[in-house]
Parts: structure tokens; sequence; C-alpha cells
């Protein structure tokens, strides 16, 4: 997702006259509304390439609703929520660090930003933990998938349970794909922050980088109900 | 054109949300445990859509934003119904076909 | 024409700015990378282009005695995913999109320069991808990749293909986006949406097909790979997926990326008629609307790719009905573009020949594409040759007509010489007729039952096919013939005055070439678009 | 027409016709723009150096007018392409039913009573016949331009499409869905023959076993009947007579049993429960070959139409079936039919 980095790279922008305004543009606020409009769009993207496994899921999720079901209740919902819950913290540092960053205030700005880094490591380790137990119970897709046992019943879930668990490794794991690529910005905003780069007049990549991250979020957000919840409810 | 620290919100309002996603999160949680037979899906995706929101409208200021910002989120809501409803028009109308026509 | 204008070389302009690789390879001059484009989509369309005179060549005989029938289905395969993905979507948006807009609407450049190098560099390196899986034995899918042949049963270099259009796609998403945002926040005072010129408008629709489109073709090449690689059944029918489901993910992205192809031709079109009319355009606000709608429709009609594949029987009616209603802008403009002719006054140039063979041959394509969206008859001819004559007809005699005509039309502000007269209205004929010559037959042997992708074929339709390789040949001619005159007038053509056709428009008021910064100040714009001075106008003048 | 292919289905004609009058349309519009194109481009011919347009303003009626015509032209195609659509896509009750196996690069047709052939598709003129078809590998189409029917043959579920030859003869079948290396070479032909020739060819050849009482042995082999036996209290609902029928399922919806509803409930049985009995079937997802799916769909059909014994084919009227024989030689030599 290099253009993802390139993008915000782009609207980072430091050049003569007021460092941050580039030569096309007419003023600060211009390059700004031009930006935080393309990262809209850029988002909008996002949305319909998230949007292309939502249709899967949705279609077979109908047709295969026990075996969805079944198989949704084997993942460690404790997990799923306590992920939840830290990726909601590292929005909100995110936000936290975006508001810093407009008032001036570097050292907050600073240490949100490192916040939101420690959460988003956390979410991933979760997700690691979570994704060595699929591992150790045979649960991945592919040649060394075995037919998981309902968690009630005890008997074998019908095999398209395997599709459940294609879908969730795909979507959890673009999903965390993105989140790298956030902490990746994330660090790079740090080193800009040490280096005076952001101040009231021109905080644009921060800003960016929250949008980003607060959408990483949001997709979360319908992950999780989607994957862990939905057959809860038959237990 | 708002620029600088007014495009993002207080403290305060973002403390606000937070708040309420955490509450939001607990909630669907234990509404998926509720029997509600076919409304337990509605329920979580009502949630979610809640939560989408707060995020939306003020984690990521769209309600500070010019009025072409609310136009693009809204076309990949929209664009996303086209994909996701009428692909499942064609599931749910397929077993529709008469068998013995006239 | 004004007096022979005095060596533009002495004049700094954007190509003598700078010189060496470096100047070129990392400028973020939105004219330079016009003309990477330019050399790139060259190339592919080369490649394409062999590969289809290959396929002619295999098809003179019914029996499939030049090649095997695994390198017949890889030069299809060559031929649709080089043409497809790296010359007709990337083609008009990246080289004329880039070079024009910026000067039309009075911007030193696009919005996000650097972004637009990304671009360039990502559909490079997908296309060369895709170049590299084809030299190490290629791909035996179809540019269509259907599943599960695509997954499971080709052995052919479906993942290194499928990451090259990925990534290309990411280009063609972020050309989108510059092109928005430019077009949104970056047009000179004075330039407001009702004056802006019907190129932008198309560019502006071609935009918001290719940000709300290309994210879905990238997830569905991106589920055939990790099925692939990883052994997901997510559309393999063994282990439950739906066959079916890959079509509806895939053709969500492809019905809309032929609207890709199309609006920019459409874009140009509408510049042409008006320039070589030298009369204000008929019907402004309905062909800009028109290209809107269009972009919004074509979202909701990629089912007529599917009436015979199991999609059930009342989808297929809803996708027939809308099908039927996305045809209805394209109509428009074309009645449109006719009555910009009348009481003009037209001068026949390349560039209008160019136009007018594309409103004939879009008008036919457009039309036999009505018989494709009627489900009773689609049921006949879908996967047949009638298929493949219809879309050459929108793609061939429709987006390369245009994208030649505007290339000819631009060609003095991109070079600043004019090329030779003679000879591009030599090869503008023999393009129409060999271009007619190769698929016209195709619909006739199409409609007789000879199925697509055929390596060989029963006797009774060699004579069609005799006619099609003919017409093939004398098409590849049409189209080797410009290549060369383009290349011999950069150093030999006679030098371009600033606005050599007497057109309206802020990219004629720049010098030609033009400098680096476009305009010297950014200028204002009042009146309305395509002013031209009519008859009414002279005499008010003169009384 | 030389540009037509022969019409030797019952819709052929249909579909010519619609055709016919698409072609009439198109050609109207294509020569009235392209002369309009070429008249002003002459008449309006740039004289002078410096000559200028005349002014033409906006004219919205015309822009009205030149809409509502086309839209109202579209909507005719659109419900005569639909009727067309309908009488393509309505199978008739007393067809004949054949079942055809897509396999990569070549089509296994099974007629009812037993009679099996490779890429040649003997049917009767005159006889409504619909073919269920299922892939074991990847998409083919079934496709005979003579009959104007095509139907894509998608692995994982039954592809059903019926047609009546009304013409005897020799027609083309391809494989319209590219289907990997040899796709050109899945092609065969479909002999339309008169009720008499049909029935020499029928008793000529040696039928193999029937579907249907292939079918009830692989019902055996499977362990079907334990729950599906038809005793009182079985586990499983009781599979007589059920085809055609509508089916009510635990969670309220209702469903009529086609082939692709039996074929769902073999390969995915929790996706529809029937009403009052436990999601407690296993999957047989890619334990049965298409073939053997094939064989349990027509004996479960048998079971629905023939009130006694098993193995009795399902035909038409005036169709006797083959008397039932051993396992039959190595296929019969190839009979040549005389076509007129």
């Amino acid at each position: 997702m290099a253009d993802v980095r390139a993008h915000a790279a782009d609207s980072r922008e430091d050049d003569a006259h007021p460092p941050e305004l580039r030569h096309h543009f007419a003023n600060l606020p211009a390059q700004r509304e031009a930006s935080t409009l393309a990262m809209w769009m850029f988002l909008v993207t996002e949305v319909l390439f998230f949007g292309g496994m939502f249709t899967a899921y949705v279609v077979y999720r109908s047709t295969y609703r026990r075996a969805f079901e079944g198989a949704s209740n084997l993942l460690d919902l404790t997990l799923g929520t306590v992920n939840t819950a830290v990726l909601i913290c590292s929005s909100l540092t995110m936000a936290l660090a975006v508001w810093a960053s407009g008032a001036g205030k570097k050292k907050a700005t600073i240490l949100f930003l490192i916040g939101t880094i420690l959460l988003g490591g956390v979410f991933l380790g979760i997700k690691a933990v979570e994704y060595t137990q699929k591992f150790q119970h045979h649960e991945v897709p592919g040649p060394h998938f075995v037919v998981p046992l309902d968690e009630r019943t005890h008997q074998p879930l019908p095999r398209q349970s395997e599709m459940f668990f294609s879908l969730y490794f795909c979507m959890t794991g673009l999903h965390a794909a993105h989140m790298i690529i956030g902490v990746g910005l994330l660090t790079w905003l740090i080193v800009k922050a040490k280096n005076d780069a952001f101040s009231p007049r021109y905080n644009t990549p921060v800003d960016l980088v929250g949008l980003y991250w607060h959408f990483v979020d949001v997709i979360w957000i319908f992950l999780f109900p989607l994957l862990y919840l939905l057959g809860r409810h038959t237990l | 054109m708002s620029h600088g620290a007014s495009t993002s919100g207080t403290p305060k309002a973002y403390f606000g949300v937070f708040a309420a996603l955490m509450a939001l999160t607990g909630l669907t949680v234990w509404a998926s445990f509720l029997h509600l037979g076919v409304w337990n899906t509605p329920v979580a995706l009502a949630i979610a859509v809640t939560k989408g929101l707060l995020v939306a409208l003020i984690f990521m200021h769209l309600r500070h934003s010019p009025r072409l910002t609310f136009f693009v989120a809204i076309s990949a809501i929209l664009w996303l119904a086209f994909l996701i409803l009428i692909t499942t028009s064609d599931y749910v109308t397929r077993p529709w076909l008469p068998i013995y026509g006239s | 024409m004004s007096a022979t204008p005095e060596r533009p070389e002495r004049r700094v302009n954007y190509l003598n700015a700078a010189y060496g690789v470096r100047s070129w390879l990392l400028t973020t001059d939105h004219k330079r990378i016009a003309l990477l484009y330019l050399i790139g989509v060259t190339f592919f369309f080369a490649l394409g282009g062999i590969a289809a005179a290959l396929i002619r060549v295999e098809l003179l005989t019914p029996a499939g005695d030049v090649f095997q029938a695994e390198t017949y289905n890889k030069l299809f395969t060559t031929h649709g995913v080089m043409m497809v993905f790296f010359f007709m979507i990337p083609g008009i948006p990246g080289v004329l999109g880039n070079f024009l807009i910026p000067l039309m609407i009075g911007a030193k450049d696009v919005a996000f320069p650097r972004l637009n190098l990304l671009s360039w560099y990502l559909y490079i390196i997908g296309a060369l991808m895709a170049f590299w899986a084809v030299v190490h034995g290629g791909v035996d899918t179809g540019w269509t990749f259907y599943t599960p042949y695509s997954t499971v049963y080709s052995n052919g270099w479906v993942v290194v293909t499928a990451v090259g259009i990925f990534i290309a796609g990411f280009s063609s998403i972020l050309t989108g986006l510059n092109f928005l945002v430019t077009i949104h926040t970056m047009r000179a005072p004075g330039m407001t949406w009702m004056r802006m010129p019907l190129f932008c408008w198309g560019m502006y629709a071609t935009g918001i097909i290719q940000i709300l489109g290309t994210p879905v073709i990238a997830i569905t090449l991106l589920l055939v790979a990790a099925e692939r690689l990883f052994h997901l059944g997510i559309f393999d029918p063994a282990q439950g997926g739906d066959p079916v489901l890959f079509q509806h993910l895939f053709w969500f992205y492809s019905h809309p990326a032929v609207y890709i192809m199309i609006l920019p031709a459409m874009a140009v079109i509408s510049e042409l008629v008006t320039a070589f009319s030298r009369k204000p355009i008929f019907g402004y606000k309905f062909i800009a609307a028109s290209s809107v709608a269009i972009a919004v429709l074509s979202f909701l009609v990629w089912g007529h790719h599917m009436f015979v594949s199991g999609q059930s029987v009342y989808a297929g009616i809803v996708f027939s009905i809308l099908s039927f209603m996305v045809a209805i802008p394209s109509a428009i403009k074309v009645f449109n573009w006719t009555a910009t002719l009348y009481k003009g006054s037209v001068s026949y140039q390349t560039p209008l020949l160019y136009a007018l063979g594309f409103i004939g041959l879009f008008t036919f394509g457009g039309l036999t594409g009505l018989m494709l969206a009627t489900l009773g008859l689609d049921i006949h001819v879908h996967d047949t040759y009638f298929i493949v004559a219809h879309f050459h007809y929108i793609m061939v005699g429709g987006t390369i007509m245009a994208y030649l005509g505007g290339l000819h039309f631009w060609w003095p502000k991109i070079s600043g010489r004019i090329y030779p007269e003679y000879w591009s209205r030599v090869s503008a004929w023999v393009i129409f007729v060999g271009f007619n010559l190769t698929f016209f037959p195709q619909f006739i042997v199409g409609y007789l039952g000879m199925p697509r992708r055929y390596h060989q074929y029963p006797e009774e339709f060699q004579v069609l096919n005799v006619m099609s390789t003919a017409g093939a040949s004398i098409l590849g001619i049409g189209y080797v013939i410009p290549l060369v005159y383009f290349i011999w007038s950069m150093r030999y053509g006679a030098y371009a005055a600033d606005n050599p056709w007497g057109a309206t428009g802020l990219e004629w008021e720049t010098p030609s070439p033009p400098p680096t910064e476009n305009f010297p100040e950014t200028p204002t714009v009042s009146g309305r678009p395509y002013d031209y001075l009519t008859a009414r106008d002279r005499e008010a003048a003169i009384g | 027409m030389p540009f037509l292919p022969e019409e030797a289905s019952s819709f052929a004609r249909h579909v010519d016709h619609l055709y016919l009058f698409l072609i009439a349309i198109t050609a109207f519009f294509s020569v009235l723009i392209g002369t309009l194109v070429v008249y002003f481009a002459i008449r309006y011919h740039r004289r002078a150096p410096d000559e200028v347009a005349t002014e033409v303003h906006e004219n919205a009626v015309l822009e009205i007018v030149w809409t509502v015509i086309p839209l109202g032209l579209v909507l005719i195609m659109f419900y005569w392409g639909t009727r067309v659509y309908f009488r393509i896509t309505r199978p008739p009750a007393n067809a004949i039913e054949i079942y055809v196996t897509a396999k990569q690069w070549m089509w296994k047709i099974q007629h009812t009573d037993g009679h099996r052939e490779m890429n040649e598709l003997h049917v009767p003129v005159g006889m409504p016949v619909r073919l269920t078809m299922a892939s074991e590998d990847v998409i083919h189409s079934f496709y005979v331009p003579a009959f104007r029917f095509k139907r894509d043959v998608v692995p994982g579920r039954f592809s059903a499409a019926w047609f009546e030859a009304v013409k005897p003869g020799k027609y083309h079948l391809f494989c319209a869905e590219y289907c990997g290396t040899r796709h050109s070479n899945m092609i065969g032909w479909v002999y339309a023959m008169t009720p008499a020739d049909y029935q020499a060819w029928l008793s000529g050849g040696t039928p193999g076993e029937s579907l249907a009482s292939a079918g009830a042995k692989r019902f055996v082999e499977h362990a079907c009947n334990t729950c599906h036996g038809d005793q009182p209290g079985a586990r499983g609902p009781s599979l007589a007579g059920i085809f055609g029928k509508v089916i009510h399922f635990s969670d309220g919806s209702s469903r009529i049993a086609d082939e692709a509803y039996i074929r769902e409930s073999i390969v995915n049985p929790q996706a529809k429960l029937v009403a009052g009995y436990p999601p407690i079937m296993p999957t047989f997802q890619g334990q049965i070959s298409e073939e053997g799916l094939l064989q349990l769909t027509a004996y479960i059909k048998s079971l629905s139409s023939a009130p006694a014994g098993t193995g009795a084919a399902q035909t038409g009227p005036g169709l006797s079936p083959g008397p039932p024989t051993p396992i039959p030689p190595p296929s019969a030599p190839e009979r040549k039919t005389q076509t007129p």
C-alpha cells in the first residue's frame, strides 16, 4: 500500500515561502481542503475495497447460515471485545493527537501519537494470539483444515465452515495489514513532530493520518459484530 | 473553510464519544446473547452503524467539513449498498424460477 | 494561420526546460507525465496489437494449425489484458487527461503532482509484471479470469498477472482522484462549472467511476490470488464457493470500466466537433449531465454479462431494463453532436474525420449493445463473435478513433509541431476501412453461432473469418502510419502557432508547446464556453 | 436468409423476429445519424478560412424529443425481449428429461432410460426436451445455435433449460463458455429426428442401467434410506412424491422442490430444514460425484411420478421406455440415422 504513504507524504508538502505551501496552491487553507477531500475520496475506495469481501460475507452467510454461526462461536469473544476496546482507545488518542497538533502542543501530540502506536501494537498482538490459536486448532482454511466441532452440540460443523474461516482470515488479515501501514504512518508523524513540522497553521498530515486511522477503526467496528457475534444467540 | 484548530473538536467531545463507543461495544456484545430471532443481526448492525457515525461525525470531524466531503462519504455508503443489495437480489430471487410453466 | 511562428526552441517550454533521463523519470510536470503515459500506453498497445494479429492469422483457417490450443488461449488472454488494462483504461485519461485538464481549467498543475508521478510508476510496474508473466509462459484464463478455471484449473501465471493488474488499478484510482480534486479545487477564477470545457466534464465523470469501481476488482483479483496461493475456497464450488459471485464482483467493476474507456472518448469528441464546426456546442448542459448520468447508471447494469450464467430470471429482467436506461444518455450525446454540426462552419481536417468516424461507428456499436441488453436475444448471442464485434465497435471504432482524433487535435500543443495533413487523412481512411472490414463480418459470424475464444471452428464460418483477417491487416497498417509521422513531425514537422485551429479554450491561449508553469499568471474566465464568433456577433461588430 | 442460422427449435423463430426488429432500428438510426453527419459536413463546409457559423440556440424541446423517442423504443425492445425470454425460460410440463454432465472438454449425455451418448444428443422432433446439466470441473455452456439454445453449466449446481426441435437435421453443439485448453474441441452434434426415427434409435441401441435404478443403488450405498426410508417415525422426511411440490421449512419459508433443491439438500442440508425435522443430516459436499448427484436426483424424481415400483423412468406420453435389460456389452456401434 505504498500509495497511502506516498499520498500522505505528498500532502505533507514542505517547500519555499510559507514552508508547507505547494507552488500550485493559492494558500494553505485551499491546500488543506484539497488534501482532506483527496483523503476522503481515498477512504471511499477503501470502503469499496472492503466492500467486495462484505458482499461475499453477506452472500455466503445467507447460504451457509448454520456453518457460519457454528464457526463464529469458535472465535474467542473476550479477545475480540478487548480488541474492539483497544481500537476505540487508539481512536481516542489519535483524535487527541490531531487536536494537540492543531493547538500547537508539540509534547502532547507526540505523547498521544506514541499512545496510538502502542494501542495499535496491542491490537496486532492480540490478533497474533488469535491467529496462532487458529493454527493450533487447524482452523486455518486450506489443505490442513479440520472441520471443527460445534461449541454446543459437539457434532462436527458443516464442511462449509471453512468458508467462514476463509472470509475471517481475508477480512481480518487485510484489516491488520491496514493497521501495520497505519503504525508506519504514525511513526513517520512522530519523527516529523519532533522536527517541529506541525503548528496551528499547518497540521494537515496529522489530520489525514487521523482520518485514515479512524477509518480503519470503523472497519473493525463492523467486522467485530459480523464475525464474532453472529452466532452467540444460538448458544 | 475552517482551518487549524477549529476543524478538530474539543477534547471534551472526544471523551464523550469515547465513552459512548465503549458503552455501545458492551451493548452489542450483550445484545448478541439475547434470543431475538430474526432481529439479532439488525440490532447488531444498528449499533455498529451508530458507532460508525459517531466516529465519522466527531472523530473524523465530518460535521465541520465542507458539504462536498459529506457527499463523498455518502457516495461510499451508496455504492456499497448498490454492490451488496443488487448482488444479494440475485441470490434471493434465484429459487423463484417456476418449475412447470403455464 | 498566422505568420510562421518564430522557432519555439529559443523560448523555454516544458520540453526544453530540462534535459536528461532524471528530468523525465522524476518530473512532476503533468505535461511530461502525459508524455510518459503516451510512451507506456503506445508500447502496450503494440503488444496487444501483435497478439491480435497472431489471433487473426490463426483464425484464417478453420483448423487450429498455426498455434497449439494452449498458445492460442494465451494469445487472446494477452490481447485482452494488455488492451483493456494497459491501453484502454489508462489511455485517454493518462495521456490527454493529464496534459489538458490543468491547461483547460487554467491551473499550474494537477492537485497532487507527485501522486501523479506515482500513478505512472504504479501503471508501469503493474504493466511490466503482466508483461513478465506473458514472456514467462503467459496466462490462459482470458482477461475475465472466470473461476473456478482461473483459481483451480489454470496453470498459467495467474497470480503474477492479477497482482500486476491490482497495482495498475491503483494507478487508475489515483489518477481519478487527482482529476476529481483538481477539477473541484483548482479551477481558474471565473471558470464556473458551466464554463468548463466538456472534456473536463467527461474526465470528471471518468474520475467518479475510477474511484468507485476500481477497488472492487482490486479485492476480487486479490481474492483470486489468495485462493490460488492459500487454497481457500471462496469461489471454488468444490468447497462451497459460488463462481457466479466472482462474476458479480468482477463485472461490478468491469462494466463501469468500459465506461472509463468510452467517456474520455466522448469528452474528446465534444471538443473536436465544436472546434471544427467553429460553433458553440449544442446542448452543453445536456452533454455534461449525460456524462455524469452515465457514470452513476453504469454501476447498476453489470448483470447483462450474466444473463445465461445461472443468474436468476428476475435479476436478469432488472438488469435488462437498467441496461436500456444507461443507453439513453449516450443517445442524447450523439444527437447533440450531430446538431452541433448543423449550420456550423465545418472544416475537413483529420481530427474531424476521426470525430465523424467516431459518431458513425459509436452509434452502430451502441445500438448493437441494445441488442445485447435484450434478454431474448442475448441468450443466443452471448459468448459468440457478435459480442466480440459489439465491444470492438465501441472500443476500437469509438475510443481508439477518439484517442487518435484527440492526439491529432492537440499534437501542435503537445509537441509544438504540425503533423503531415495528407498522410494523416490517408491513415484515417485506412483505419476506417480496415476497421469495418475486420469487425462487421464478426457480427454475421457471431449470429450464425461461432463461439468466442475458439482456436478452431467449423468450415462454414471460414469466409467471414478470412474477411476479418484481411481487415485486421489493413487496420494494423493504418495504426502504424500515425506512429511514423508523429515521430517524424517531432523533428521535421512545421512549427505550430499557439492556436493553429482557431479553437476556444484556455489551452489554446498558452504558447505551443506551453511553458512548465502553463500560464504566466492565472487567467480569469468570463463569458460562455466555446463562444465562437458567430455571424450575428460579426454583424453586431460591423453594424 | 443467409445471415440467420437454421430455425430448428420452437422459439428460434421468435428470437429471429426480435433480431430483425432490432436490426431495423439499428439500421434506421445508423443511416439517419450517418447521413445527417455527412450531409451537415458537406452542406456547411467551411468555404472561406474566416467563415463563421450561424448562431443556433439551445432547444429544450428538441432535447426532450430525442430523449423520449429513444426511451419509448427502448421500452418496446425491453418488453418484446422479456416476452421471448419468458418463452425460453419456462419449460413445459411434459418435457423429456435428459441429463448432461459437462466435463473438461466433453459432453456426457444420459437419457432417463439408460442410453448414454458422448458429444451427441438424439432428440425427437415436436417433443419438448428438458436438459438438467451439471459440470464436474469448470463452467461450460451448452450451446446449440440452430435452436438459439444456450445455458451455462456452472459447477456446484444443476442448470436446467429446455428446447423443442421442430426440424429434423444434424445441428452443431458448441461449448460457449471458455473452459480451458481444448475449449474449441468440446463440440458435438444434436440429431433432431422424426418420432419414428427416434423410436428406431431408442430401441436399436441397448440402454445401460437407467439413471433412476443407478440412483436407487446409490441411495442405499450412501445409507440415505436409514433416515429417508418412508417407514413411519423415520428421522428424515419421506422423499416420495416431493418433486414439484411446495416444501415448508422450519423457519417458515417454503419452496418448490426442483432438481436444484434436491441437490442443495444433499450438498448443503443445513441450508433449508424441512419443518418438524432436526438439522442432523451430514453434508455430502465433495463426497458424491456429479454423476452420482444426477442419479440420486433422477431416483428421487422417479419416486414422485411413478406410483408403484422404482426404476420406472419418467418419460413423456407415447414413448414406451426400453425394456430394462442387463448391463449391455461395451457401447453398440453408432447407428447412422437417415436424415431427410
